[in-house]
């Protein structure tokens, strides 16, 4: 089966992102698939590649990072949540005029339109949230 | 058209205090375009969404009120209010903003977006969905 | 046709469990994760509105979220089943749609 | 970045979109226009007018065919259609002509 996931709160605040995270890898090992996952809100913070968790804490963006390679899961972040928020890959960075980017390898930023997407072409659509 | 899904956006968070249901209309306006089945429901905090009168200027954040009123330029008519929801707060039909639509299907009559409905009947329109997204 | 909801608040911080079990529809499931385990408390205010709505639903608590709260199961209600992530993905299956109350 | 009107200077971003929208005037409008090589007529200001009003009652701009429709109405089928959007601007009418109109950018979510 089919099953898109949407992570609408950022890391470490909430647990959304870390349930989300067990919920992807349990569907992967029960043999569904996860073509996309979402991040939307808050949850777009989940991409930055610049946080720096103490080592004895699970490091929420490489964990997606890894999981979305070894399965090839398309972590897509939502713009219009990115561009509020201060989340920009190297091309937004161009476009907006801003010196430096900060989008996790494995995750893309893309539009609103890819969650419409993934609602359609999915079996079952799971949000995490708060 | 069997890749027709119907969607329901649910909205169950006051506006401003949090970006919920500014975020929630930006999804509805995208959406549009997919031309699926889409209907909003609004139930607990979420029917504060659609109160008149909304004034942000002391606050400093846009108002975004008056565009659940273009939702039917978008072909977004359905929008699904709880009455439970409205009268445990004190509200009722006469506080929500009047938003309207052009039916195509009727010689473009202008008809109210707005359908109130009972808690069972809000249950009934959340059972009846392929996709739910909730806010 | 029916539907798996999840509920992740405490009920004792929002209405989000009690607005989420009045629109349930008879044959539904319930899922509590993260803070909303919390509303598996045998011992609670809440678990008669609770037990009264398992009679017509289905409801599940996710295990590692009560582990990880030090909820014990001898203080969970009796009607309420644990399930792991696997059990959260097969329940997802298993029911036509998904609906989060957050 | 800076567009100059009448000896004053209202500040824009690396596209072009005016930064504060209270900025906008129609002085300014014909500026921006004249950066995207656009000779605004009385067609284009039709549409500039109604983004305008529209952006003025919603809060937003209009979904495409909203504004399609709106021309249609105003000035007959020849020319409420998507070719005759293109005519009047050339890199599309979401993008330029809520450039002059001094409407938000859109953030491109599709």
């Amino acid at each position: 089966m089919k099953i898109g996931v949407v992570v609408s709160e950022g890391p470490y605040t909430h647990q959304a992102a870390d349930t989300a995270y067990h919920f992807v890898k349990a569907a992967l090992d029960g043999g569904h698939e996860v073509p996309r996952v979402f991040f939307y809100h808050d949850g777009v913070n989940v991409s930055t590649r610049l946080s720096v968790p103490p080592q004895d804490e699970r490091h929420i963006q490489n964990n997606w990072t890894n999981l979305a390679k070894e399965h090839d899961i398309d972590l897509v972040v939502c713009i219009a949540a990115a561009q509020r928020r201060g989340l920009l890959d190297e091309n937004e960075a161009n476009r907006q005029g801003k010196d430096a980017n900060n989008i996790a390898d494995g995750f893309r930023i893309s539009g609103l339109g890819q969650l419409i997407e993934m609602g359609i072409q999915t079996d079952r659509l799971v949000t995490f949230g708060d | 058209m069997s890749d027709v899904k119907k969607f329901l956006y649910v909205n169950r968070k006051a506006p401003y205090g949090t970006i919920y249901a500014l975020e929630s209309l930006e999804v509805v306006l995208i959406g549009a375009a997919f031309e699926q089945d889409v209907s909003l429901a609004f139930l607990d905090d979420g029917v504060f969404q659609l109160t008149k009168g909304q004034n942000t200027d002391g606050i400093g954040i846009k108002n975004f009120s008056p565009t659940f009123r273009a939702l039917g330029d978008f072909e977004v008519t359905k929008l699904y209010v709880e009455k439970d929801s409205l009268e445990e707060r004190g509200l009722s039909p006469d506080d929500l903003q009047e938003i309207m639509y052009e039916d195509e299907d009727d010689d473009w009559e202008e008809k109210p977006s707005i359908r109130l409905v009972s808690r069972a009947e809000m249950a009934d329109v959340m059972a009846d969905q392929d996709v739910v997204l909730s806010f | 046709m029916s539907t798996l909801h999840t509920v992740n608040k405490s009920p004792f911080a929002t209405q989000t469990l009690m607005s989420c079990l009045n629109h349930c529809k008879d044959g539904d499931a319930v899922l509590m994760i993260e803070d909303g385990v919390y509303g598996a408390l045998a011992n609670s205010g809440m678990a008669d509105f609770v037990r009264a709505k398992s009679a017509s639903l289905a409801i599940y608590v996710m295990s590692p979220d009560t582990a990880a709260r030090g909820l014990a199961e001898d203080k969970l209600l009796g009607e309420v089943s644990g399930v792991d992530y696997a059990g959260f993905v097969d329940l997802v299956a298993k029911h036509d749609r998904t609906q989060s109350w957050l | 970045m800076a567009y100059e009107v009448n000896g004053s200077t209202v500040e824009h971003d690396e596209e072009g979109y005016i930064t504060n929208l209270a900025d906008w005037t129609k002085e300014l409008a014909d500026v921006i226009a004249e950066t995207e090589e656009i000779d605004m007529n009385e067609e284009h200001w039709a549409v500039v007018n109604f983004l305008r009003e529209y952006y003025d009652e919603y809060q937003i701009a209009p979904a495409v065919r909203v504004l399609i429709k709106a021309i249609k109405k105003e000035m007959g089928p020849e020319k409420g259609n998507n070719k005759y959007m293109y005519e009047l601007f050339p890199y599309g009418p979401a993008k330029q002509a809520c450039k002059i109109a001094g409407l938000p950018k859109p953030t491109g979510c599709v």
